[in-house]
């Protein structure tokens, strides 16, 4: 019982967002989303991202100057009771004067349909969300994830042009995200709804997006597919935001990078580059014949499937590394890593 | 626990045994029980009965009304002067019945502001003071302060997501308010409601002070107790007054 | 916004002008404004001031000890009976003033159960109703609901975890009574025992029905104004009244 | 200036807790704790591990018969404030009257040593922990990984035989959580404190633990090192709880387990079994020749070090399977795996 729905791109137009005290929350972006994609603002809190997400959402006017277009329709001037678009909050934001049934088919009510079929209508958004046996339920008899999907269907009841979610996994707890966030994407994908979704948990944003925008404050730094982002980093913010990052000071000489604890051999460095970075998971355990750098574990950490070793002398920071979890490391055992060349960054 | 238990006992003793010794007193008159019973039927008892609930109601109605508006308004909007208008609101606050009586007196008496205003423009002397609307009056601005305050403190709890959200599934403002405003307000509103009907019910300042005679409960059982030595009568009218103010405030919990 | 301003402008004035007036009175009377400084000289009217607050003064304190603990205690023991007890404890709060001024003379009163059992018991007849003693009974008596439910909530909602924590840093529990739970109940304290006091400042049915006469200084007030006509001396004790009151409530926020 | 502390082993020896209502919250359990070890009790909420800390702490008292020992005292019937135990709380539990040094200071308080020496104990703790910045600080003035140093700091002031911790990373995020995981760990290895660690996530007894104790409806299920505890988890409960794990039913034959969809080769099954489980990771993508299982991606997560492929059509329930994130893989294309037969689990 899925159908498509119909969905609108969303464009935003030199949009910027400046408060009534003169602190400016977004500078002007440009944003394309087309119909039925799903993109991800990533950033730290106070970057912006909410209040992109409100601009279109209708809920903040852009600065003068500032459009945001559905599809063909300039929507800027309309408030959000007049955009239909599906919002899903952080805090879940359902009725706790309404019972589940009610909370889904209020969007349905406001629109004077009348109680059968917004009944029936609410019961089908119920049964693609798994939720039919709790249709008479208080809101404060559902667990968070159940909350999270009565939000969910309840934004998805309206057959909204788009689907707009603030943070709607944060608080929940990691392994039911896990679970939600599968279940989100699949069901998101065959309705084929343009959704935005916003988050500060590079982690979410990776698995969720067809393409992230990253954010940093009131700028977009990056858009790009999660492996771009991740493998390509365009600049030193995203590098440390996205992912576990090592730094490690040094210069380039002979083609190679000279730190004080060894070399790595980087042919495509600036000679001026003062400092690289490369993720834990280039990093190899190496013979001491072929290392670049040799260091000292300080500290291991079994992560289940893998392991983490937390390695000092090596640079000003101890450098991460994560290995498969055969293994066995001790504390204080000289460790020999091998970085793999092409994963090395430099800004 | 063991210790504390007749400790309690000694103490509820002396909480409920004037309550019962008024109880008990509504029924040692010449008419025994049915003194209960004659309060509620004898005409000058009951329309000064009638007349105390409609009183109270309608100023309960119209605090809240003003308290909600007003209360919204305060919260919502940031303007200058916002925390000395709240003051001004709350200012009543200060004093107790007999002075808000007196206010009501300047304002609607025989040399009240009212009065001068209107012979000035109409040639016709308002006085309103001494009768149910001056009571009226001076019980609204006695409440308004305690219930805007409740009403401030429970506007500044509510969800502006669930406002959001409403929006967002295309609820228009008013609809807004009735849906989740209002919603959101009403423990805040029937509880202090509630208080302010019980007030009201039993504001004897006031109505002293505006020389309302027997309209009122209050007024009425003082004067059966004092000027009347009617004491199973006032015993028993305290009574019904009390049940009735305690039923309002149980319903409100 | 713009169309909001003339009706808080309008608002304000009927809100302020009754006070103004109230002030303007007080310094209308034959001593102009020196009227206020006589109200604090003049030995009748300090001592009936000073009274007022000793025995505001003294409600307040009994009230917040009495319902500190035994709102604790109902907060952290449950026993059999708990609420039916809370709900005896706050069923003063359906009577009012004048009520519990009726029930302080039938507990301390010429015929009074506390004079029944001296009498049994010594061979004396004890009286308090009609002194500072029965005020301070009655108010009590009328202030120890409204404080308790207060506390109440706030000890409900005293996070146990900082206790714990307390204990586990070696805390005894006077410690911790002292160093966690008073600090954590501070706030409501603070509020719920301004409030006490304004309205023992206040206190009229009460004070009325003890037939306290001039000891108390809203009864002044009103003797003042309706037995001696002495409007200007009326307002301005209405207005050192309405000032301490509001003092004690601003400092309170 | 770091110190090695005097720290108690622990021993609950028999110890049930059973609620007034009949509940019983902890069955009677015996635990060893040598001096020094750093132990994670773990389970899902409700299964008893905050019971069985809390009677640790003389915050409850073991029903009659149990004995809570600290080295060779017997501290049963002694309340937690004469056990002389650091206690961490998941709501860090910060006196918001006092500020940062009061609060580190207030156990040294209560112990009546004068202003000036808990003064400079406290300042030495709060050099420990990186907190001298914040001294006069109040605590809503601080950030959540602050405040969690503030209570840890606190905790160790009074130099306590053991301490204890209450989910205590549960409330922060999770780029911070593994940030202070770290710092904690090394922190108590140097100090070399008694540690009991209860927490609800797997990931996070995973890293801190030298032991974990698994706990389930009121019973220990399992003791183990986290290694042990991964790889060869006791029972079913364990198998699932911690980690991914995936099931797949069929039937044993020819030293084979039969699916639906292939066959996985084991040796070690029992004839009777009925369903097999195995991790992500133990899974490889294979060529369609020497493959076992074939099936349909359903679903990819970019995890970014990783990719994760959601495969249906092997079992009654999709297949996770985590590979290396150089393959790129799209949704309803058909793959092949393989599983690594001595990682394969059957209860």
């Amino acid at each position: 019982m899925i159908r498509k729905m119909d969905s609108s791109p969303i464009r935003l137009r030199n949009c910027s967002k400046t408060y009534g005290d003169g602190t400016i929350a977004v500078g002007p972006v440009d944003i394309e989303i087309a119909a039925g994609e799903t993109v991800v603002i990533l950033g730290p809190s106070g970057c912006g991202k909410t209040t992109t997400l409100r601009m279109m959402a209708g809920l903040e006017m852009p600065d003068p100057g500032g459009h945001v277009l559905f599809g063909a329709d300039d929507v800027t001037r309309l408030p959000i009771e007049k955009r239909n678009v599906g919002m899903v909050f952080q805090s879940y934001a359902l009725f706790p004067n309404l019972d589940v049934l009610e909370n889904i088919a209020y969007g349905l009510r406001v629109r004077g349909i009348g109680l059968a079929e917004r009944s029936a209508r609410a019961r089908e958004m119920m049964g693609m969300m798994r939720l039919e046996p709790f249709a008479e339920r208080r809101i404060d008899q559902l667990s968070g994830g159940q909350k999270q999907r009565v939000a969910l269907a309840r934004a998805l009841a309206i057959q909204p042009r788009a689907l707009l979610l603030d943070e709607a996994l944060t608080a929940l707890d990691a392994k039911l995200r896990d679970t939600l966030r599968t279940e989100i994407d699949v069901l998101l994908r065959r309705l084929g709804i343009t959704t935005v979704y916003v988050t500060h948990d590079q982690e979410e944003a990776m698995s969720l997006g067809d393409r992230i925008i990253v954010m940093d404050r009131g700028k977009i730094v990056q858009i790009g597919s999660p492996r771009e982002i991740y493998h390509r980093p365009g600049c030193r913010f995203v590098a440390e935001f996205v992912g576990t990052m090592n730094r490690l000071p040094g210069e380039v000489r002979d083609g190679q990078f000279v730190t004080k604890s060894g070399r790595i051999p980087c042919r495509h460095l600036d000679p001026d580059c003062r400092e690289v970075m490369f993720r834990p998971e280039s990093v190899t355990i190496a013979d001491p014949a072929e290392c670049d750098l040799t260091g000292r574990v300080a500290a291991t950490f079994f992560l289940g499937d893998r392991t983490r070793l937390v390695v000092d002398g090596i640079g000003d920071q101890p450098v991460i590394v994560e290995s498969e979890s055969a293994g066995e490391f001790v504390v204080d055992q000289i460790v020999h890593l091998k970085v793999r060349s092409a994963a090395v960054h430099a800004f | 626990l063991l210790l504390i238990t007749p400790a309690i006992v000694v103490f509820s003793a002396f909480w409920l045994l004037p309550i019962a010794r008024l109880v008990a007193l509504g029924a040692s008159g010449e008419a025994g029980i049915e003194t209960y019973l004659s309060v509620l039927t004898n005409g000058r008892y009951a329309s000064s009965l009638l007349q105390t609930l409609a009183l109270s109601g309608l100023v309960t109605l119209t605090t809240l009304a003003i308290a909600v508006i007003s209360g919204l308004f305060l919260v919502r909007q940031d303007f200058f002067g916002r925390s000395a208008l709240v003051a001004v609101m709350t200012l009543p606050l200060a004093f107790p019945g007999v002075v808000i009586g007196l206010m009501v007196i300047m304002l609607g008496g025989r040399q009240g502001i009212v009065g001068d205003v209107s012979v000035a423009l109409f040639g016709v002397k308002t006085v309103f003071a001494y009768n149910m609307v001056g009571l009226f009056v001076g019980y609204v601005y006695f409440s308004i302060p305690r219930v805007i305050l409740t009403v401030m403190a429970a506007a500044e709890k509510l969800d502006i997501q669930l406002e959001e959200a409403a929006r967002s599934l295309g609820a228009t403002p008013p609809m807004v308010f009735r849906d989740v405003i209002l919603p959101g307000l009403q423990p805040a509103l029937i509880s202090s409601g509630a208080i302010c009907f019980a007030t009201s019910m039993g504001a004897f300042g006031t109505a002293f002070t505006l020389n309302a005679g027997a309209s009122v409960l209050p007024m009425l059982i003082y004067t059966e107790f004092t000027l009347n030595a009617n004491i199973a009568v006032a015993a028993a009218l305290s009574v019904v007054l009390g049940l009735i103010t305690w039923a309002v405030l149980a319903l409100a919990r």
